[in-house]
């Protein structure tokens, strides 16, 4: 037992933290929202480069072979920049997938792309109303809507809406396809145990990207407050503010735990993991939409206006929240785990220790 | 005690129901934070102002039809009811409206009075300056009076319909060496006066209803001062007052919010979705929530009626109103679940209404009128009588 | 449409209120607990004596006549007072009841000795899982378990087991007993339609205590926070003390009017008049649950001693929330109303006022 | 990192497992908070002792098992699965213990350490003062050295065990001229010491775990000095973060409640009663909280075990517990429903198990060891930088 990240794992964290304060800053953002795509090629291909998008493609396939623990302070560093490039699809879900099939054909055509920084894949869950990113994909996987079978299509294999969503980073869309064997992937119980993975990878870095958004909306926070005088004090001296951003620091910390927890369960296929991410996600969904509201509180009208960066993060929050289920679906799992005795509840403490 | 509305009541009722049905437009005018709302908006205020309903409680002298107070809050249910657009000169007949009738010259009160009953002039508010939001006495502007005119000198901003509207009240510092709630005059500001500057401010929603307003050398007639000189702390005050209290928030809009929301989650209920439990109780919550603030306006209108004043207690009613219009609209996004998200553009967003934007309005309620937090040190202080630091 | 008591109304709760500040101090209410009863016939008589337990009963039997809109002041003044006297079965309840059921013959046995305060009368309602005061009534109103029929039982035709409750001023009963056709009196659709007024009436009684328990924890927690100091100043002077205790003071204010109305709605049989209770009830038991829990906060360790009077108003708040209908079983019942529309739902706004 | 446990932990938990089964009284003893109760948990703490379970992580030589912070964890969550005795010695061997393990010099070790470990001496907290409660600094109890004693006068208050305790620890000025948190010393004070008197508080459940102490012209021995003369603030500051912190509120404790939340969820269930929705997210979010405080405590465990130290955190984790604590009572006693206000020999109260007990103590949890109104003055000053007043 040993609940803390190794040396190596922090110094990549730091690293990525790094490229992104300075590459990716809230105004870089803005610009993002007014191009057609909303994505940027070039921040995407400088991340290859580090290795983020191949973090969890095996090293002969020219990735960093690592893992989902690997992987979780990197998604909180995404969170923290704001920044919305399809990683959750693509490097923390398609990844591993691809890698799983064990598929040869598969995994040479699409693992060396990842690491590469040459693909992009969407995937299409039940859980999400919409496809996030299927504009770009070069790939999108979908499970069959009548059956245990995973497809993978090519954009002319299927036709998209665009939806205009309220966070202009999120790039949503309603699709139409039709299944055919051409398309298909994975089948029968395999696709099915794979297919619980996506939702769970997905779950989990989404999760991840919320503790960073957390914590860069309560830096927000604290910042204004500092600066911005009221009845001739700084506003952060009065305790009411204070005590709000307190309270939502107490939620960051007790969700980050819970978070890396399900890193772990996830990685090391602990047969609770699907409760244990959605004890992640519902737990940094609350921890992210509190800090949302108290930041936006805290810097009173000025949060409205276009050219502070408290709402990039918030409009984060809030699109995040609805990402890979929303806290209350995720709570009703955990619900359907803990309660009903319906799925593995416990991967922890002494009801799970000693069989 | 008797709750049932008089025969005359319902009288005036079922006139200002028929009417309203008669005369609302059919479609939803565009917000009138846009600049083609703003004018669609003027037309409505024409349409009302025609009809004899633009101002109510007004006396009829100043454009209004002398309802009483029970009348109004009738009337408003019925507006409501009825679907009718938003008020785009809510700050005229709302907050400055009542403060010139109690504080202006009769002068004023018919210069003024009767174009903004009209919404001839729309008015914006000048109460924030970059240093000082809920503070308001933390006031930088100068106005330095100069025969018959005042030079105005300094920055507002968070005006409210600033970017359209024809005039501006706010205050300024008229005694240079004064501090705090001293030395400031309340003086009402054309907005096409020389020296005055005018910038939109874009905000989340991408409307720009707010604005900054540059005043460099300005010049305004002292004709333009409401109430005493060096005494405009007092009339701001009464006019907060007014923005706090009974005559800004009117229960029916609460109570409509809450008939959708109870709609929607019909709706909801009906099309099969899932729902996640604790939305029943919530909704049930905002209802009653809904109910008890109309029949704690009603009961502080019979107070008015009868002679009655509202000083400290329209604290309580801010962080009320404020915290139940938050937490509707909390509950129907979690209601639209999925959509929830999407712009009223979005080919999937049929049904969604104007909740979403309804939400990024209803985060603000907390903020404007004086910060929530400020509301509670108040309430605090003046009705529960703590000692103040 | 006048939202106001009148004047007459004002002096008799101030006529109340003198009394019971005067007579029924924190110190006098724990000296009930100590005893047998826990109840003060003394007490008892006074109120009588000032027409409190014939305020509903009409003057030809030697009441004042008056109704539940009269009645609802007095009732937070006994909340204000912590006094636990049976006024709500026998004053509140059983006095219109028996003058509602219309039988001559009932109503000289018994309205003139609730008017002299020579008889106390307990209610058996299944919104309650135990009868308060079972062991002092001199007459037990109960509906039988099978049908509209309403009964009126003696002592020794039922069989009590106490149950001791947190709250000592609380005494309540497990009752057994078999419905003979002696002790009906009352039956088919009129007993429905009276015992659905003896629940509304119970919980607006009730919900009125609990206003004036509310404004009493309010009142406990306010001097104590400006007489207690810390840091060198009192703590009231704090901005999280001050607002706690804004925020109670809030709901308290928004819980008052829905009282006031659901006690006219019940005095001028509105269709809605259930669900107005419904939510009088909620409301202000969900006022006082926050008033005890602030009020305990506020005052520290301190309130948990026996000798600091916070803690008889706290017991108040947590008993009066269970009985009579929790504010979840009312919420419910609200729901079922205005979200079901199952039962009348509004008295009130522009829904109801034109039919 | 590796949440699994390795094997040795698993065999240190199987250990621990069949001697608490074996060990454990059948029936629950009766509140240490009673006479009759504290003498039945001493003498359930020499059978701890005994087994050589009673200080799982203290040294061997001080009497304890020598086993490292996970262990005790492992242990604890053993302990309360087991559903073993409250431990009446909290003050002693959570607190004091390892403060005397910091600044204690090697006499006061082996003179109290032990006599602690096996519970043969009872430590109760001398924190409060009339005029003290949550700012300690306001201390005016005094202890005057005069050769080689001090002699004490004053008064503490809510001293926790303080009825049936047989010493009491606790901060005296010690210089007459300082203030607040300058001239203070840490003392051990021998309740049977001439001078010392105990007066029991009555509490809300009628129990007196808490006394008043007096000390009127108290003697007592230099050599209970703990620490330096004068800088008695900084080891009570060491307490107070034992406190706060890990060695109080082990995880297990929570566990256990949220497991014992779940069974009586599924038995409402099971039963038929009607349960209000929102309940089951209440049930479902406790479960996450404390696991979420579990977690949290390994992840602090392994920085102590690679060297790191607890700071400000303690008061992030002082807020969660106590806030976790009383909401899963509050959810228990909704469950329990109509039984929820019975007390335990009401002939209905049968299933109702201790949890309105449970209650009134998780009712005192945000405001004992620091209220949380001041841990979170602490969260914004110390972690979030906020400017201080």
């Amino acid at each position: 037992m040993r609940f803390a990240f190794t040396e190596d794992q922090q110094l990549l964290q730091q690293t990525v933290h790094e490229f992104l304060q300075a590459e990716c800053t809230a105004e870089r953002v803005r610009g993002f929202w007014a191009t057609e795509t909303g994505r940027s090629p070039e921040l995407w291909s400088q991340l290859a480069e580090m290795g983020v998008t191949g973090l969890l493609v095996p090293e002969e396939f020219g990735g960093l072979g690592m893992n989902d623990i690997d992987m979780v302070l990197l998604m909180e560093e995404v969170g923290r920049a704001g920044l919305a490039e399809p990683l959750i699809s693509t490097a923390a879900i398609a990844a591993p997938l691809i890698r799983d099939l064990d598929n040869a054909e598969l995994s040479r055509a699409w693992l060396p792309r990842i690491a590469a920084g040459e693909a992009i894949i969407a995937v299409a869950h039940t859980c999400n109303a919409f496809v996030s990113d299927a504009h770009i994909a070069d790939l999108i996987l979908v499970r069959h809507p009548q059956g245990d079978e995973i497809h993978g299509l090519v954009r002319d294999q299927c036709a998209l809406t665009a939806e205009p969503a309220n966070d202009p980073a999120r790039r949503i869309f309603s699709m139409d396809w039709t299944p055919k064997p051409l398309t298909r992937i994975a089948e029968s119980g395999r696709a099915r145990r794979l297919w619980a993975d996506v939702l769970s990878r997905g779950a989990l870095a989404t999760a991840a990207q919320q503790l960073g958004v957390t914590a860069k909306l309560i830096d927000l926070a604290v910042a204004y407050a500092t600066e911005r005088k009221q009845f001739g004090s700084p506003i952060g001296s009065f305790q009411a503010v204070k005590h709000h951003l307190a309270n939502v620091r107490v939620q960051l910390e007790y969700a980050q735990p819970l978070v890396y927890r399900a890193a772990h369960s996830v990685a090391t296929r602990a047969p609770a993991r699907a409760t244990d991410v959605s004890m992640a996600k519902s737990a940094a969904s609350e921890a992210a939409a509190a800090a949302a509201k108290v930041s936006l509180q805290v810097h009173g009208a000025i949060g409205y206006t276009w050219e502070q960066d408290v709402h990039v993060w918030m409009r984060r929050a809030w699109s995040l929240g609805l990402a890979w289920g929303s806290a209350a679906w995720h709570r009703e799992r955990i619900a359907n785990a803990v309660l009903d005795q319906n799925a593995p509840a416990e991967s922890f403490g002494y009801g799970a220790s000693i069989a | 005690m008797d709750l049932r509305f008089t025969m005359e009541q319902q009288k005036f009722r079922e006139e200002a129901r028929l009417w309203l049905e008669a005369h609302v437009p059919k479609e939803n005018l565009p917000s009138f934070d846009t600049a083609e709302g703003f004018q669609a908006h003027c037309e409505w205020e024409r349409v009302l102002n025609d009809g004899g309903w633009a101002m109510v409680p007004w006396p009829v002298e100043y454009g209004g039809r002398g309802a009483n107070l029970i009348e109004w809050l009738i009337f408003e249910e019925e507006y409501y009811r009825a679907g009718a657009p938003g008020r785009v000169n809510q700050n005229g007949i709302f907050l400055l409206g009542p403060t010139i009738m109690e504080y202006g010259t009769d002068a004023q009160k018919v210069r003024f009075l009767p174009k903004m009953a009209s919404s001839e002039e729309v008015w914006a508010q000048g109460w924030s300056e970059p240093n000082a939001g809920s503070d308001m006495a933390a006031i930088q502007a100068t106005a330095v009076r100069e025969g018959d005119q005042f030079r105005i000198n300094g920055q507002k901003t968070w005006a409210s319909r600033g970017a359209y509207a024809d005039w501006l009240f706010g205050l300024f510092r008229t005694d240079p060496d004064s501090e705090r709630h001293k030395g400031l005059t309340f003086v009402l500001v054309p907005l096409d006066a020389p020296g005055v500057k005018v910038r939109p401010i874009e905000q989340l929603d991408g409307e720009a209803g707010f604005a900054e307003v540059f005043l460099d050398d300005a010049l305004v007639s002292v004709d333009n001062q409401l109430g005493e000189f060096n005494r405009g702390w007092d009339v701001a005050m009464a006019t907060a007052g007014f923005e706090r209290g009974l005559m800004l928030r009117s229960p029916a809009r609460f109570q409509n919010t809450a008939r959708k929301l109870v709609e929607l989650y019909r709706e909801t209920v009906a099309s099969g979705v899932a729902i996640r439990p604790a939305l029943r109780e919530a909704v049930t919550q905002a209802w009653t929530g809904a109910e008890a603030y109309a029949l704690n306006t009603y009961q502080t209108v019979t107070r008015l009626l009868e002679g009655g004043k509202i000083g400290a207690e329209a604290s309580l009613g801010k962080i009320f109103w404020s915290e139940l219009d938050l937490k509707m609209h909390e509950t129907a996004l979690e209601l639209l679940g999925a959509r929830a998200e999407l712009l009223p553009n979005a080919p999937s967003a049929q049904g969604v209404g104007t909740w979403l934007d309804g939400y990024l309005f209803s985060l603000s309620g907390p903020i404007y009128a004086g910060t929530n937090e400020i509301q509670r040190n108040v309430i605090a202080e003046r009705i529960l009588r703590l000692p103040r630091k």
